[in-house]
């Protein structure tokens, strides 16, 4: 097992490779793709944090990082129904040209 | 066109060679109408409804030609909507071998062997529709015994042919192949006896205008009387098997509906047309051969779906067994062919003629036009199978591409026969 | 740094780079699946099975699959334009590269991150599943009652509307 | 007997021994290893051929009977047709998608494998999560199956390949959520524990087997139906329907790559398998107490080519369903009963310490009966038969 701030490296890249996918890309799949990139990022947060505290007993890391996948499945659902929703509207997925606010 | 049809010298010249008398010439003779019953319209056929809004984007399929659920080289340009056909597009022609024209260059004799192969799981039945126009055009009478033969002949290609599309069809809807084989090892024992009658399992090559070309081989009535008692079984077995099984039930009921107006219509025959409700058998309408010395019933389905299909083919059988048992028990001495005919150097009288026959798959139906030489002037075939298909998209509209596999195993075409 | 540590990390960040940068969006979801999987194998490295299980699980083989079909669903098949969510397109790259840089520059310029914690066993399952539901229990229901509002909310919004007709451009 | 039981154990440790401290685990892992592949191919080898030769005894043929005495060596002949067969990629196939697949789909499903015991201490991996860890795998496979359909280019790859994703998915969650019955049962993920929690015997005749009581009943039939649907056989083999849309996402894969599409399937037939008789049929126990002296690994193994045979024998017995009725199915019976059974484990835990008389029956009652009722009313509201009736046909004279 390597030293915790490797992996805090690591989710690190991770984080910063999610959001510039969210700040550059404009497919909206990918942008929510990017967003799980993110969340993965905190999750390996969470479980090297855990693996590397002081408290030998406590669980909460690896329950956050359930709950966070939990979330996550929501989100990406719901996400996912939207591009949906806008594809049937716009028959794009492409944030860009998705400007219309009305109906 | 080779020739002009000139009747005038045609009839005046078979008249003097003394072929035929000129009475004989009964192609006016009054045709048995069907039987009374609801009257159809004709309707014209509606047309393709506007493709409805897609899910996704619209999906262009090409089923076949060498898929393996198109019996044969047949293709069908399906669009689907996600799982749904939308369109389906029937492709034929790869089989084309020129059938008609051949015909028209041989002799009414050569053409004979050429009919085996139009629907090559029942040879038997070709011969006898073909025999059947020549008898019309020349106007011959056939031995008591050949009908009895041919009736058997028929009735037994009937066995073969319903018992095998079985076997297709649940192979089609992915048994592995089970009731197929159980369907080709009763195949088998019939088609042995074709060979022992014939001298061929498929291409039979057997009837001929005026009678059948030899007479049974010693034995061979009681060869046929073993399998004919034992086919009850088989069906029972195979009635076992499928006609309550959940899965065959919940895959046909409902699926690839024919309404009775769209089948007679469209033209549709055969079992496919009874299943629909429509009682039009051609044993029963034209009662050619001695059809009406037999004592059997004609199966009708009520709702015209794949499962009635089904059933029309296992009720056909089971009547066909009887028409078989009571065909074995009165088959009479005598000769079975016509001596008189000349069929080296047959030549019709001129004229038309049109034979047709209740074949397993359909109304067989074989035209001709004689102007008194050696060769038919025009011969034209009424293929069951391909008037049969012409309803394809029309039942397979809505339905999945699955079930379309299915529609067509059930519609029961031999690739063969609608290519010609 | 380990070896082992070594191959997932690098196995991890160009996967996540390929699901960032390639151009075909199903490319892009295939090295996402990649990249879900080094996280998973990095979670066994790090002694949570559990979890590693649950990311294949969930991650693998329900989030991808459903990115998947949607791409299937949309036909996102076109390569994209030069048109981005940020104008210009450096202006986001900057953003997230200060981001993670600020973030980066913590970890490594804090010494505590670097402490020396005694090491310790897995963690017993029995023991998770006990907390999940006593301490826990009311934020494992609230999950679960998210997680069913989430895939109600999603079968409304994806549900197809007869009235829905594409604006008239 | 204990030696022969214990047989292969001992030989793994013996090799082992041979080696310097620091090397045994490697050695040990790659023992483990190299066991679960030989022995499962080596299975799947055996499988195709008892397939084959099944298949023909149903169907009245013989079967393979040219290659070796009976035909046994029949899947070497296949093996070595598939290895020198040309491998052709399609021109329009992306080709490294359409490479990947086929490894994607064997290396998962051996990874799953290797969780299940197959002996008395015969366990590659003994996972704290084994049982959640099994049905990751599961979920891998998809993704392998995706990029066969997609990577191939060809319509009915796509079409095969989406159908295959719907299906797998639909029966896993009945799938998981009855292995997590057993689980719930057990109080634990672990497979080894859950084999450990069968032992002992009713009346020290007849083994505490899962599938002894009603709500094991209920979720190994459940379980059965999932397994089926999840290793693609029939009547669920629609993602290689070969009537409908040939042969699905493997359409455009040709030789060896063909060939490890169907590895890939077969392991993971015999992974279901391995978890069915570990979650029901008590793993490698026997199923009497008199039974007891032959040696685990063969019960495993019995078991397992038990199973066998019974695909074989749904194989050649059954039509294939439709991809809607296929849906239907899952959604609404198999859930909905997956979800009642946790409800008989409930009964049937709680009702555990009572002391009214006959309270064994009295469980059996409880637990049974809720799942017989649920099965009536279910099997009732999605029977065919219920929307169409029984057909009655009009004879003309």
């Amino acid at each position: 097992m390597a030293p915790l701030h490797q992996y805090l490296l690591l989710s690190l890249l991770l984080f910063g490779l999610g959001l510039a996918g969210v700040m550059t890309r404009r497919n909206g799949l990918i942008t929510l793709m990017g967003i799980e990139l993110m969340l993965n990022a905190a999750n390996l947060n969470f479980i090297a944090f855990w693996r590397h505290g002081p408290n030998p007993d406590a669980v909460e890391g690896v329950l956050l990082a359930m709950f966070a996948i939990g979330v996550a499945a929501a989100e990406v659902a719901v996400g996912l129904a939207l591009v949906i929703a806008i594809f049937r509207r716009f028959r794009t997925v492409n944030l860009d040209e998705v400007q219309e606010l009305k109906g | 066109m080779s020739k002009p049809l000139d009747f005038d010298a045609a009839e005046q010249l078979a008249m003097a060679t003394g072929d035929v008398e000129p009475e004989q010439l009964d192609h006016d003779a009054p045709v048995s109408l069907p039987p009374p019953g609801p009257r159809y319209e004709a309707v014209p056929r509606a047309a393709s409804p506007a493709i409805p809004e897609p899910e996704g984007e619209l999906l262009e399929v090409s089923v076949g030609p060498h898929h393996p659920s198109t019996h044969g080289v047949f293709r069908m340009n399906v669009v689907l909507d996600g799982e749904k056909i939308v369109q389906l597009k029937p492709v034929f022609g790869y089989l084309h071998r020129n059938h008609e024209k051949l015909g028209e260059q041989t002799t009414y004799l050569g053409n004979m062997p050429y009919t085996d192969r139009l629907d090559y799981f029942c040879s038997l039945s070709n011969n006898w529709a073909y025999a059947l126009a020549v008898e019309k055009l020349a106007g011959l009478k056939v031995p008591e015994r050949a009908e009895y033969i041919r009736v058997i002949t028929a009735e037994l290609t009937r066995l073969v042919n319903h018992s095998s599309l079985v076997g297709f069809l649940l192979h089609d809807m992915g048994t592995m192949g089970t009731p197929l084989m159980y369907a080709f090892r009763e195949r088998e024992k019939i088609l042995d006896a074709f060979e022992a009658l014939t001298g061929a399992r498929m291409m039979c090559n057997y009837h001929r205008f005026g009678g059948c070309r030899v007479d049974l081989p010693p034995g061979w009535l009681d060869q046929v009387r073993t399998i004919v008692d034992n086919f009850p079984r088989f069906i029972d077995e195979m009635e076992r098997l499928l006609s309550e099984n959940e899965v065959l039930i919940a895959r046909t009921h409902g699926v690839g509906v024919l309404p009775p107006e769209l089948a007679v219509n469209a033209g549709v025959t055969g079992p496919s047309l009874r299943a629909s409700g429509i009682n039009y058998d051609l044993r029963k309408v034209d009662r050619y051969g001695i059809y009406d010395r037999f004592q059997f019933r004609v199966p009708l389905g009520e709702k015209g779906d794949v499962y009635d299909r089904y059933m029309m083919r296992i009720l056909e059988m089971r009547e066909s067994v009887k028409i078989l048992q009571q065909a074995l028990r009165d088959i009479p001495e005598g000769p079975v062919i016509d001596p008189k005919v000349r069929l080296r150097n047959f030549t019709p009288p001129v004229g038309e003629a049109y034979g047709r026959i209740e074949a397993p798959k359909g109304e067989l139906g074989f035209y001709l036009i004689s102007d008194g030489s050696k060769k038919p002037y025009r011969y034209r075939i009424r293929p069951p199978s391909f008037i049969n298909l012409t309803v394809l998209e029309d039942m397979c509209r809505g339905h999945t591409l699955a079930d379309a596999v299915i529609i067509l195993g059930a519609v029961d075409i031999v690739l063969g026969e609608v290519d010609r | 740094m380990s070896a082992t540590f070594a191959i997932l990390a690098t196995w991890t960040v160009l996967a996540a780079l390929g699901a960032m940068a390639l151009r075909k969006p199903v490319h892009a979801a295939l090295s996402l699946v990649g990249a879900l999987m080094g996280v998973a194998f990095t979670y066994l490295n790090l002694g949570a099975e559990f979890i590693t299980a649950v990311q294949v699980l969930v991650y693998v083989g329900a989030v991808a699959i459903l990115i998947v079909f949607v791409l299937q669903l949309t036909r996102g098949e076109g390569v994209e334009g030069e048109s981005l969510a940020v104008q210009p397109a450096s202006l986001g790259l900057g953003i997230a590269l200060l981001v993670t840089g600020g973030l980066i520059a913590a970890v490594v310029f804090l010494p505590d991150w670097r402490a020396a914690w005694p090491e310790k066993g897995d963690v017993a399952l029995k023991r998770l599943g006990e907390v999940l539901m006593n301490r826990y229990v009311v934020a494992l229901e609230a999950i679960g009652l998210l997680l069913t509002i989430a895939m109600i909310g999603a079968v409304l919004i994806a549900l197809k509307r007869p009235d829905s007709q594409p604006p008239e451009s | 007997m204990n030696a022969l039981d214990q047989l292969f154990v001992n030989l793994k440790q013996a090799i082992v021994g041979w080696f310097p401290g620091e090397w045994r685990l490697g050695v040990s892992v790659v023992i483990s290893a190299a066991a679960i592949v030989g022995v499962y191919a080596g299975l799947f080898a055996i499988t195709t051929w008892i397939e084959r030769k099944g298949l023909g005894r149903i169907q009245n043929r013989p079967g393979p009977n040219r290659v070796g005495p009976f035909g046994l060596l029949q899947p070497l002949a296949d093996g070595l047709k598939a290895l020198i067969k040309e491998d052709i990629i399609p021109q329009r196939a992306d080709r490294l998608v359409h490479t990947l697949a086929p490894i994607l789909a064997v290396v998962p499903v051996i990874l799953a494998l290797a969780v299940i015991p197959v002996g008395r201490n015969m366990v590659a991996v003994d996972l704290q999560a084994g049982l959640i860890f099994f049905f990751a795998m599961g979920g891998v496979k998809e993704i392998a199956v995706f990029m066969a359909g997609w990577g191939s280019r060809n319509a009915y790859s796509l079409l095969g390949s989406m159908r295959a994703i719907a299906q797998m998915i639909s029966y896993e969650m009945p799938l998981v959520l009855s292995g997590l019955v057993v689980a719930m049962a057990v109080g634990s993920l672990s497979l080894v524990d859950i084999i450990e929690a069968q032992a002992g015997y009713y009346g020290g005749v007849l083994a505490r087997w899962h599938v002894f009581t009603p709500w094991g009943l209920a979720g190994f039939l459940l379980f059965l139906v999932a397994a089926t649907a999840e290793a693609n056989r029939t009547p669920f083999d629609l993602p290689e329907g070969e009537s409908e849309i040939i042969a699905g996402h493997m359409l455009e894969y040709s030789g060896f790559k063909y060939a490890l599409f169907f590895l890939g399937e077969y392991m993971g037939l015999f992974g279901m398998s391995g978890l069915a008789i570990t979650l029901f049929l008590g793993g490698w126990r026997a199923p009497f107490s008199f039974l007891e002296w032959i040696p685990s690994w063969m019960w495993f193994f019995g078991k397992l080519f038990a199973f066998i045979a019974f695909f074989v024998w749904l194989r050649g017995t059954l039509p294939r369903l439709r991809a809607d009725q296929l849906m239907e199915f899952a959604w609404k019976f198999m859930l909905p009963m997956v979800l009642l059974d946790v409800v008989a484990l409930a009964l049937w835990q709680y009702t555990a310490h009572w002391s009214v008389p006959l309270a064994g029956l009295w469980r059996w009652v409880l637990s049974g009966g809720l799942m017989f009722v649920a099965y009536l009313g279910l099997a009732r509201l999605i029977s065919p038969r219920r929307r169409v009736g029984p057909r009655t046909y009009r004879f003309a004279e």
